[in-house]
């Protein structure tokens, strides 16, 4: 029963994710009075990809054809792992947010790889790239949560649920994990999904050889993701309300705030990421030290 | 008797190897001269190792203390011949050369065996003069040299120190009415001396003897003797000469002790003990001359054993004495081994030597372990004794000095490593090949190894007992 | 009474060496000085009327009166060397710091050997500064025979000790040690024919090919 | 003087049979692995030779651990560094190798005389060379001597340990070392530095000052962080292993400081969690480090570079090599559910848990929650730099002629390297069992309890405080991961039955084809880093343009160093000084006899004028 519910939770999440994508660029195109794709154009482009052939790199090695098989696999399984439309259902014994956060980092490993992979000289620059923001998310990610979870008293993601009370701590450790967040999900400032631009991509120039099943996977694989990281912010950092459908209006509402973000700022250049990171990084600190104040 | 065999054999094999041209005949001749003496005095050694004194014709007198340095000498002295035959098998006329070496150790003989300190001064002026000829030998420009500042640097010591000698005989003549300069005497009459003069009359000793045994500030002619002289005189010098002359200002400090006690001997020791250590550390960092670098580690290891008496107690003694066997055995070697080297290259100069490992195996790597050996690692025997007399000193509370003697001991494992990794490595010179190695010194080199390797492990217990009687000496336990 | 003047004596020898600018002048002053041991010992052996010290007698003047000068005499012929031993002190500065080492010698045998008696007290005085004024000469003259004679002069003074202050230390030692001098004199001898015949000189201070 | 006849009885106890076992676990794989690889490599007498001083050296190691008496110790320490020496500097005729065994064998002997001090001055107390007369004598020294024996432990095995700022000697020696040396000098070595610290520090002199856990932690974050910043920068394939080692020492010394840390917090069952941690990293950087050598030994040997720009490509020409590396680069850089990630997780959890159990000491919260996020830091710049690693030298086309050769080696050399490979995954999917024997292990060398720990088959759950139920379950995580794998894999496969898959080149932008000419270098992928990091890495960088014409520019040349903070601004100073010192004390001996006797007369005056004092 219980197992059925989480696979069937995760199903769900997975099948939910495009949509917020969709939902993210539409709102920015109606902010900028333009027309835009379809809401449901992510969904579009994936069963599009999957129905297409596939190139792949003369150069490349077999690291290259399994690597988006593991991003995908990270995904579903953080998937899997994370609280969604049932919270109150958790496979027991598998660790706690760290683990998450660590297996994400081992799908970010496998897609570096395959950048590099294919010899041409965008992957590498792409890997590179992604490996040095991720570096530098990583502390402001882990310690966003330490902070909410010395509240809760442990790191298991079932304890961390019920949220705390509204406090500055948690306040300044959610912030921190919402900068984080966009850094991860390859969204403006940090990176800009929507250009192709040599220069300043990122995540795209690390998966620019990918074509057809391969790509969807990875489409799919950042979709899981992006929605994996919102539930975490909006269960752990947003305690307000509880259920289903606070959650739903939840995750949309935050997604709203990421689609005006987009609109709003311009994407930095490379090294200026790394004092907003250091900010976010410094931000979670401070939460710990509001923590033991009390306040 | 032992002692006039040991004597008749030296004077013998002087005499007789004075005339003979040859020089793997003479070495021969030498050789078992120093066997038959070595051998005596090893007997003399086992009589009275045991705290058994005992006076021959009121001339001679042997105790525990002088068992411990015949055992040292006449083992150093029996190694030294038959490295020295091997260094000049294929030279000619070195007739001069085997008397002088004989006279050398007959005199450093004597200077342990004798009971009259005045004739003990004699002697240890008689083994700068024998050995003076010995230094130069190579009579060229430098080895005249070192010999001439060998000469007059240590007569001047001697002379200052038999201006102590005579105050101490002034001491014993008006407060205890000895008209004599035996030290059983002397030291039987201990309490009565006038503990100013012999403050004063030790300050001349002290420094004139140190100037022998190779003290810093007196040291300067250490450097310039060893470098120069013919190898064997070298490791002699170092592995002999230095502790003799120490033995003698241990016999006066067994005297002041029972009116001034130990620590101002200890004060003074400790005081030149520190800055050997100090001077040989700098100086050999900075060293390009392979046997001065040795020579410098010479002085540094005396330094180490003044600071034995420097920390005192039984301990600090203990580890002094035991450090003397050491470092004896160990300078030996080293000076054997890098003197296979020098030969081999032509030079002293560390710069020119390189890849000796590739040329000589044998001996490079006895030179190098050798040196580990001298830089007191364990398992060898020279980790355990400055163990040891760093213990004393740590246990004395003497906090400072000892750390100060842990940074040298640093410093110098650095300077060595430095050297000898640059001359035993690398790339060997392309003109240069490997050559057979003679046999006997190999197994000399392994001896000596073994030697030290099985004294780092346990101690045996004849040396123990051989130590101890000697500490008993110095402490007046009967 | 005579004693104390020849003591005195000595240590005026001693200046006169420190004075003396000519290696001639040196040995000549020398000789004087060992005469003047001599008469000591002479007397003190009349005084007690033992053999052994005018033995004892007869050997300071068989080496130190005439064997030792006449050796040092054929050595500076036989090198040809000109007479002067260079000075690093001009003679001046160089009694003054001769003065100032007996001075050093009597604050020390005043303030640390207070126990003496007075004579004594003024012969080990004489005696160690006469010791300190020939180590100054090793140091302070760059000849090498210079340096020979000045390790005399120390031997002198030590001499000087023993006998007056001891009457004599033990007589084999006293031999022994005479003996030995000489032998240290003729293996210097040596040495410095040595030196003369490699170096074609003997400054001293030019024997500086082994350093550090 | 019987006190000083050593006493040669070895003794059994939880910690030194772990740590034997890690020794024997880094040394039989590469005593197999060695026989494959110094063939051809090195003359038959040397290798005769090298396997002798092999063996010795593995006795000493374990002498070392298992010996009672600290006599015994120091001989058995010393052997090691001592017979290590000689294996560096094998290859003797290379200048390089000769240079690095120098700067190795000075710094351990630097470690080695603070040791002794150390043991001095405790043994000047206790009289006895026996660890328990040590132990018992410990409990009574006064605190300062007690400070200072700690400073003096901590450069003594610090410096074995290669931790920062004691480590630079590693980066030297590791690298010249024959690979299968440098394999059991990271793997099992720089481990004895931490047994000896544990030994001596944790047990035998106690902890007696908060700030000296504190100062542990810091200089561990900094090992850690420093170690794999510098690793980052390399592109020598085995010096970028060596500092990679001085990272997960630091890691290691983070469960250890850990342990000083909740000791003074009182709490017992997080210090018995943190050492336990501890030693599982200890065993799991055995395991991967020891592996990843064996790799980077096995490439040198064929390709004859360990320089990643001139590799790349190697996937294809040694699959095996390839393969073992990737799950040791994943395994080291905390990939789930590899050892590496269970260690570096439990660590992570410990700090935590610290800050959770520390309701009195508030500032403690915050440093630790820093040192979580230092400990992130490293992690991620730990993924980013084997990615280099691994990419660079194994994926892309090649970079040079050199890896035409490339081939993988013969069995002797390959089945070592799979059996670690093994060894990774059996460690990290049975990480209970494996944590439970650890705890044990701890709690019976502490004689803390270890009663809160429940571990059902396979389950680890960590209690630090009894209301928590977060519990991790590495073969369910396993599984989790390979069954959503299989599915989806599954899935896709269904779904593109139909779908063809073409091969073409890389498009090269308009080029032919990507040569090694334009494709990405090692020293291009951490250029990011090198920038953000500037203030610490110092990076200087040199252009210089090769033009035959004014107009026209033949070729680039581009340099770019970074340099070493603390040899540029510690040592290297340090070392000059005492040169420069020496050669001016010199002057004292400038040859002339006058002088010479000169000082006789100064000893003798001042002796006289200074009578009094003596």
């Amino acid at each position: 029963m219980k197992i059925t519910v989480i696979i069937l939770q995760a199903v769900l999440l997975i099948a939910a994710s495009p949509f917020i994508s969709g939902f993210i660029k539409k709102l920015k195109n109606h902010i900028r009075m333009r027309k835009g794709a379809p809401l449901l154009q992510p969904y579009h482009n994936i069963v599009k990809l999957f129905g297409k052939d596939e190139t792949i790199s003369k150069d490349s090695s077999y690291i290259f054809r399994i690597a988006p098989y593991v991003l995908i696999t990270t995904a579903v399984a953080a998937a899997l792992l994370s609280p969604s439309f049932f919270p109150s259902f958790q496979i027991s014994g598998t660790g706690d947010i760290f683990v998450i956060i660590f297996i994400f980092a081992l799908g970010r490993f496998f897609t570096a790889l395959a950048g590099l992979d294919t010899g041409s000289t965008f992957g590498g620059m792409g890997s590179s790239r992604e490996m040095f923001i991720s570096a530098l998310a990583e502390p402001a990610f882990l310690v966003s949560v330490f902070a909410a979870s010395l509240a809760a008293g442990n790191t298991g993601i079932s304890s961390l649920l019920p949220g705390g009370v509204f406090k500055i701590s948690l306040v300044c450790s959610g912030l921190a994990f919402y900068l984080v967040l966009l850094a991860e999900t390859a969204r403006v400032p940090v990176d800009n999904q929507e250009t192709h631009l040599e220069l300043t991509m990122i995540h795209e120039a690390m998966i620019l050889e990918y074509s057809g099943k391969s790509l969807a996977l990875i489409e799919l694989a950042g979709h899981i993701k992006q929605l994996v990281l919102l539930s975490l912010l909006v269960y752990i950092f947003i305690p307000v309300g509880s259920g289903t459908g606070f959650y739903i209006i939840k995750i949309v509402a935050v997604a709203a705030v990421t689609a005006i973000i987009e609109v709003a700022l311009a994407k930095m250049r490379l090294f200026r990421v790394v004092d907003y990171l250091i900010f976010s990084f410094v931000l979670s600190l401070a939460a710990v030290t509001a923590f033991i104040m009390g306040v | 008797m032992e002692i006039v065999i040991v004597f008749i054999a030296l004077l013998l094999s002087g005499g007789v190897s004075f005339f003979i041209k040859n020089g793997k005949k003479g070495g021969i001749i030498t050789l078992g001269g120093q066997i038959v003496a070595g051998i005596f005095s090893l007997l003399l050694c086992a009589r009275t190792s045991g705290g058994t004194a005992l006076a021959v014709l009121n001339f001679f007198y042997v105790d525990g203390l002088t068992a411990f340095f015949l055992f040292l000498i006449s083992i150093s002295s029996m190694a030294t011949a038959f490295y020295s035959l091997w260094y000049f098998k294929d030279d000619e006329n070195t007739g001069f050369y085997n008397f002088l070496f004989n006279i050398f150790v007959f005199s450093m003989y004597f200077v342990v065996t004798v009971n009259n300190l005045g004739m003990m001064w004699m002697a240890v002026e008689i083994t700068t003069l024998s050995s003076a000829f010995l230094v130069g030998y190579r009579n060229n420009k430098t080895a005249v040299e070192a010999a001439w500042k060998y000469v007059i640097i240590c007569s001047v010591g001697i002379t200052l120190a038999l201006f102590g000698i005579i105050l101490f005989y002034y001491t014993g003549l008006t407060q205890a009415g000895i008209k004599s300069l035996n030290w059983t005497q002397l030291n039987a009459a201990g309490n009565f001396l006038d503990p100013m003069v012999v403050k004063a009359a030790l300050i001349f000793i002290i420094v004139g003897f140190g100037t022998k045994a190779g003290l810093a500030p007196m040291h300067n002619w250490l450097p310039d003797a060893h470098s120069q002289a013919p190898t064997p005189i070298s490791a002699l010098l170092s592995g002999a000469l230095l502790k003799v002359s120490l033995y003698a200002i241990i016999r006066f400090m067994i005297i002041s002790s029972k009116s001034v006690g130990f620590s101002f001997c200890g004060n003074i020791l400790g005081l030149f003990g520190i800055i050997s250590l100090a001077v040989a550390a700098f100086f050999m960092l900075v060293q390009k001359d392979i046997k001065r670098l040795l020579a410098y580690s010479s002085v540094e290891h005396m330094g180490i054993i003044s600071m034995g008496f420097y920390f005192g107690g039984k301990t600090g003694v203990f580890g002094a004495l035991f450090h003397t066997l050491n470092h004896a055995a160990a300078k030996s070697l080293m000076f054997f081994s890098s003197g296979v080297i020098i030969k081999k290259y032509g030079t002293n100069n560390m710069h020119q030597i390189k890849g000796a490992l590739e040329v000589l195996p044998f001996a490079a790597s006895a030179a190098f372990l050798g040196m580990f050996a001298v830089a007191g690692l364990p398992p060898f025997s020279i980790f355990m004794s400055e163990f040891t007399v760093l213990y004393a000193g740590f246990k004395g509370g003497f906090y400072f000095s000892s750390s100060a003697v842990l940074v040298f001991l640093a410093i110098i494992f650095g300077a060595l490593i430095y050297h000898f990794s640059g001359m035993i490595y690398g790339k060997k010179p392309s003109e240069m090949f490997r050559i057979k190695e003679s046999l006997g010194i190999t197994v000399l080199f392994g001896v000596m190894l073994i030697v030290l390797l099985a004294l780092g492990l346990h101690i045996p217990e004849f040396v123990n007992t051989l130590i101890d009687s000697a500490s008993n000496v110095i402490f007046g336990v009967e | 009474m005579h004693i104390e003047l020849m003591q005195y004596g000595v240590l005026l020898m001693a200046f006169a060496m420190v004075a003396a600018k000519r290696f001639s002048a040196l040995v000549t002053s020398f000789t004087i000085q060992s005469f003047l041991l001599f008469i000591l010992t002479l007397s003190e052996a009349i005084k007690t009327g033992s053999t052994q010290l005018y033995i004892l007698a007869v050997l300071i003047f068989a080496i130190k009166v005439i064997g030792i000068p006449v050796f040092l005499g054929r050595i500076t012929k036989k090198i040809k060397v000109p007479d002067e031993m260079g000075l690093y002190v001009n003679t001046t500065l160089s009694i003054i710091i001769a003065a100032l080492l007996s001075g050093i010698s009597y604050y020390f045998i005043r303030n640390f050997l207070p126990s003496m008696e007075k004579e004594a007290g003024i012969a080990l005085i004489i005696a160690l500064s006469v010791t300190l004024i020939g180590l100054f000469i090793m140091i302070f003259r760059i000849k090498a025979l210079a340096q020979v004679v000045g390790l005399l002069i120390m031997e002198n003074g030590i001499f000087l000790a023993g006998a007056s202050i001891t009457g004599g230390i033990p007589f084999f030692v006293e031999i022994a040690v005479s003996f030995d001098v000489f032998i240290a004199v003729m293996i210097l001898g040596v040495f410095v024919y040595r030196i003369n015949s490699l170096f074609t000189h003997i400054d001293v201070d030019k024997l500086n090919e082994l350093k550090g | 003087m019987e006190s000083f006849i050593v006493d040669w009885r070895l003794s059994f106890d939880a910690l030194s049979i772990f740590f034997g076992f890690v020794i024997l676990l880094v040394a039989i794989p590469s005593w197999v692995y060695s026989i494959g690889y110094m063939q051809g490599l090195y003359s038959r007498g040397r290798i005769r030779f090298a396997k002798i001083l092999f063996f010795f050296f593995i006795l000493s190691m374990l002498l070392v651990v298992f010996s009672s008496n600290v006599l015994f110790f120091l001989i058995a320490w010393e052997l090691m560094s001592l017979l290590s020496y000689f294996l560096v500097t094998l290859d003797s005729h290379e200048e390089k190798a000769s240079r690095a065994g120098l700067i190795y064998i000075l710094m351990t002997h630097v470690g080695t005389t603070f040791m002794t001090a150390a043991f001095l001055i405790i043994y000047s107390y206790s009289g006895s060379f026996d660890f328990i007369a040590f132990k018992e004598t410990c409990l009574l020294l006064p605190s300062t001597i007690k400070t200072v024996v700690f400073l003096c432990f901590v450069v003594g095995f610090g410096t074995k340990a290669g931790l920062i700022p004691f480590h630079i000697w590693l980066p030297y020696a590791h690298p010249e070392a024959p690979s299968h040396i440098s394999s059991v000098m990271s793997g099992a070595m720089i481990k004895i530095g931490v047994y000896g610290f544990i030994r001596f520090v944790l047990f035998i002199l106690g902890v007696s000052e908060l700030w000296w856990g504190n100062l542990i932690l810091v200089l561990a974050i900094i090992s850690s962080v420093g170690g794999i910043l510098y690793a980052l920068m390399e592109k020598d394939l085995k010096k970028m292993l060596a500092y990679s080692s001085i990272e997960n020492i630091g890691l290691i010394m983070l469960g250890i400081g850990g342990y000083m840390v909740f000791i003074k917090m009182n709490q017992p069952l997080l210090a018995v969690f943190s050492l336990a941690a501890a030693l599982y990293h200890t065993v799991n950087h055995a395991i991967f480090k020891t592996l990843l050598f064996m790799c980077s030994g096995a490439i040198l040997k064929t390709c004859g570079t360990k320089n990643m720009e001139k590799l790349g490509g190697l996937i294809k020409l040694m699959p095996v090599t390839a393969f073992c590396f990737l799950i040791g680069a994943l395994s080291i850089s905390a990939m789930p559910p590899l050892n590496g990630f269970m260690s570096e997780w439990l660590i992570l959890q410990t700090l935590f848990s610290g800050a959770l159990a520390g309701a009195t000491f508030p500032k403690m919260k915050i440093f630790l929650a820093l040192l979580t996020g230092l400990l992130a830091l490293t992690g991620g710049l730990a993924a980013a730099c084997f990615v280099k690693a691994f990419g660079i030298s194994f994926l892309a086309g090649t970079r040079s002629k050199k890896t035409e050769t490339a081939n993988d080696s013969g069995w002797t050399m390959k089945a070592p390297m799979i059996f670690l490979t093994g060894l990774i995954f059996i460690f990290g999917i049975f990480a209970a069992p494996v944590f439970k024997v650890l705890i044990d292990t701890v709690s019976s060398v502490s004689g803390l309890n270890s009663g809160g720990a429940a571990f059902t088959f396979n389950v680890m759950s960590l209690a630090p405080r009894n209301n928590s139920t977060m519990s991790l379950n590495s073969l369910l995580l396993f599984g989790i991961l390979v069954i959503t794998e299989v599915t989806i894999f599954a899935v896709v496969k269904i779904i593109t039955k139909k779908r063809t898959v073409t091969c073409a080149h890389t498009w090269a932008c308009g080029y032919y084809r990507t040569t090694e000419r334009n494709q990405y270098t090692s020293t291009g992928f951490s250029k990011p880093f090198r920038v953000a990091f500037s203030f610490i890495l110092m990076p200087s960088r040199k252009l210089e343009k090769i033009r035959d014409s004014h107009y026209h520019v033949k070729a680039f040349k581009y340099e770019v160093h970074t340099k070493q903070f603390l040899n540029e601004y510690f040592y290297k100073p340090v070392i000059k000084r005492l040169f420069r010192f020496a050669e001016w004390s010199r002057k004292l001996q400038q040859g002339s006899v006058h002088i010479y006797i000169g000082y006789i007369f100064l000893a003798i005056v001042f002796l006289i004028v200074f009578l009094k004092r003596f």
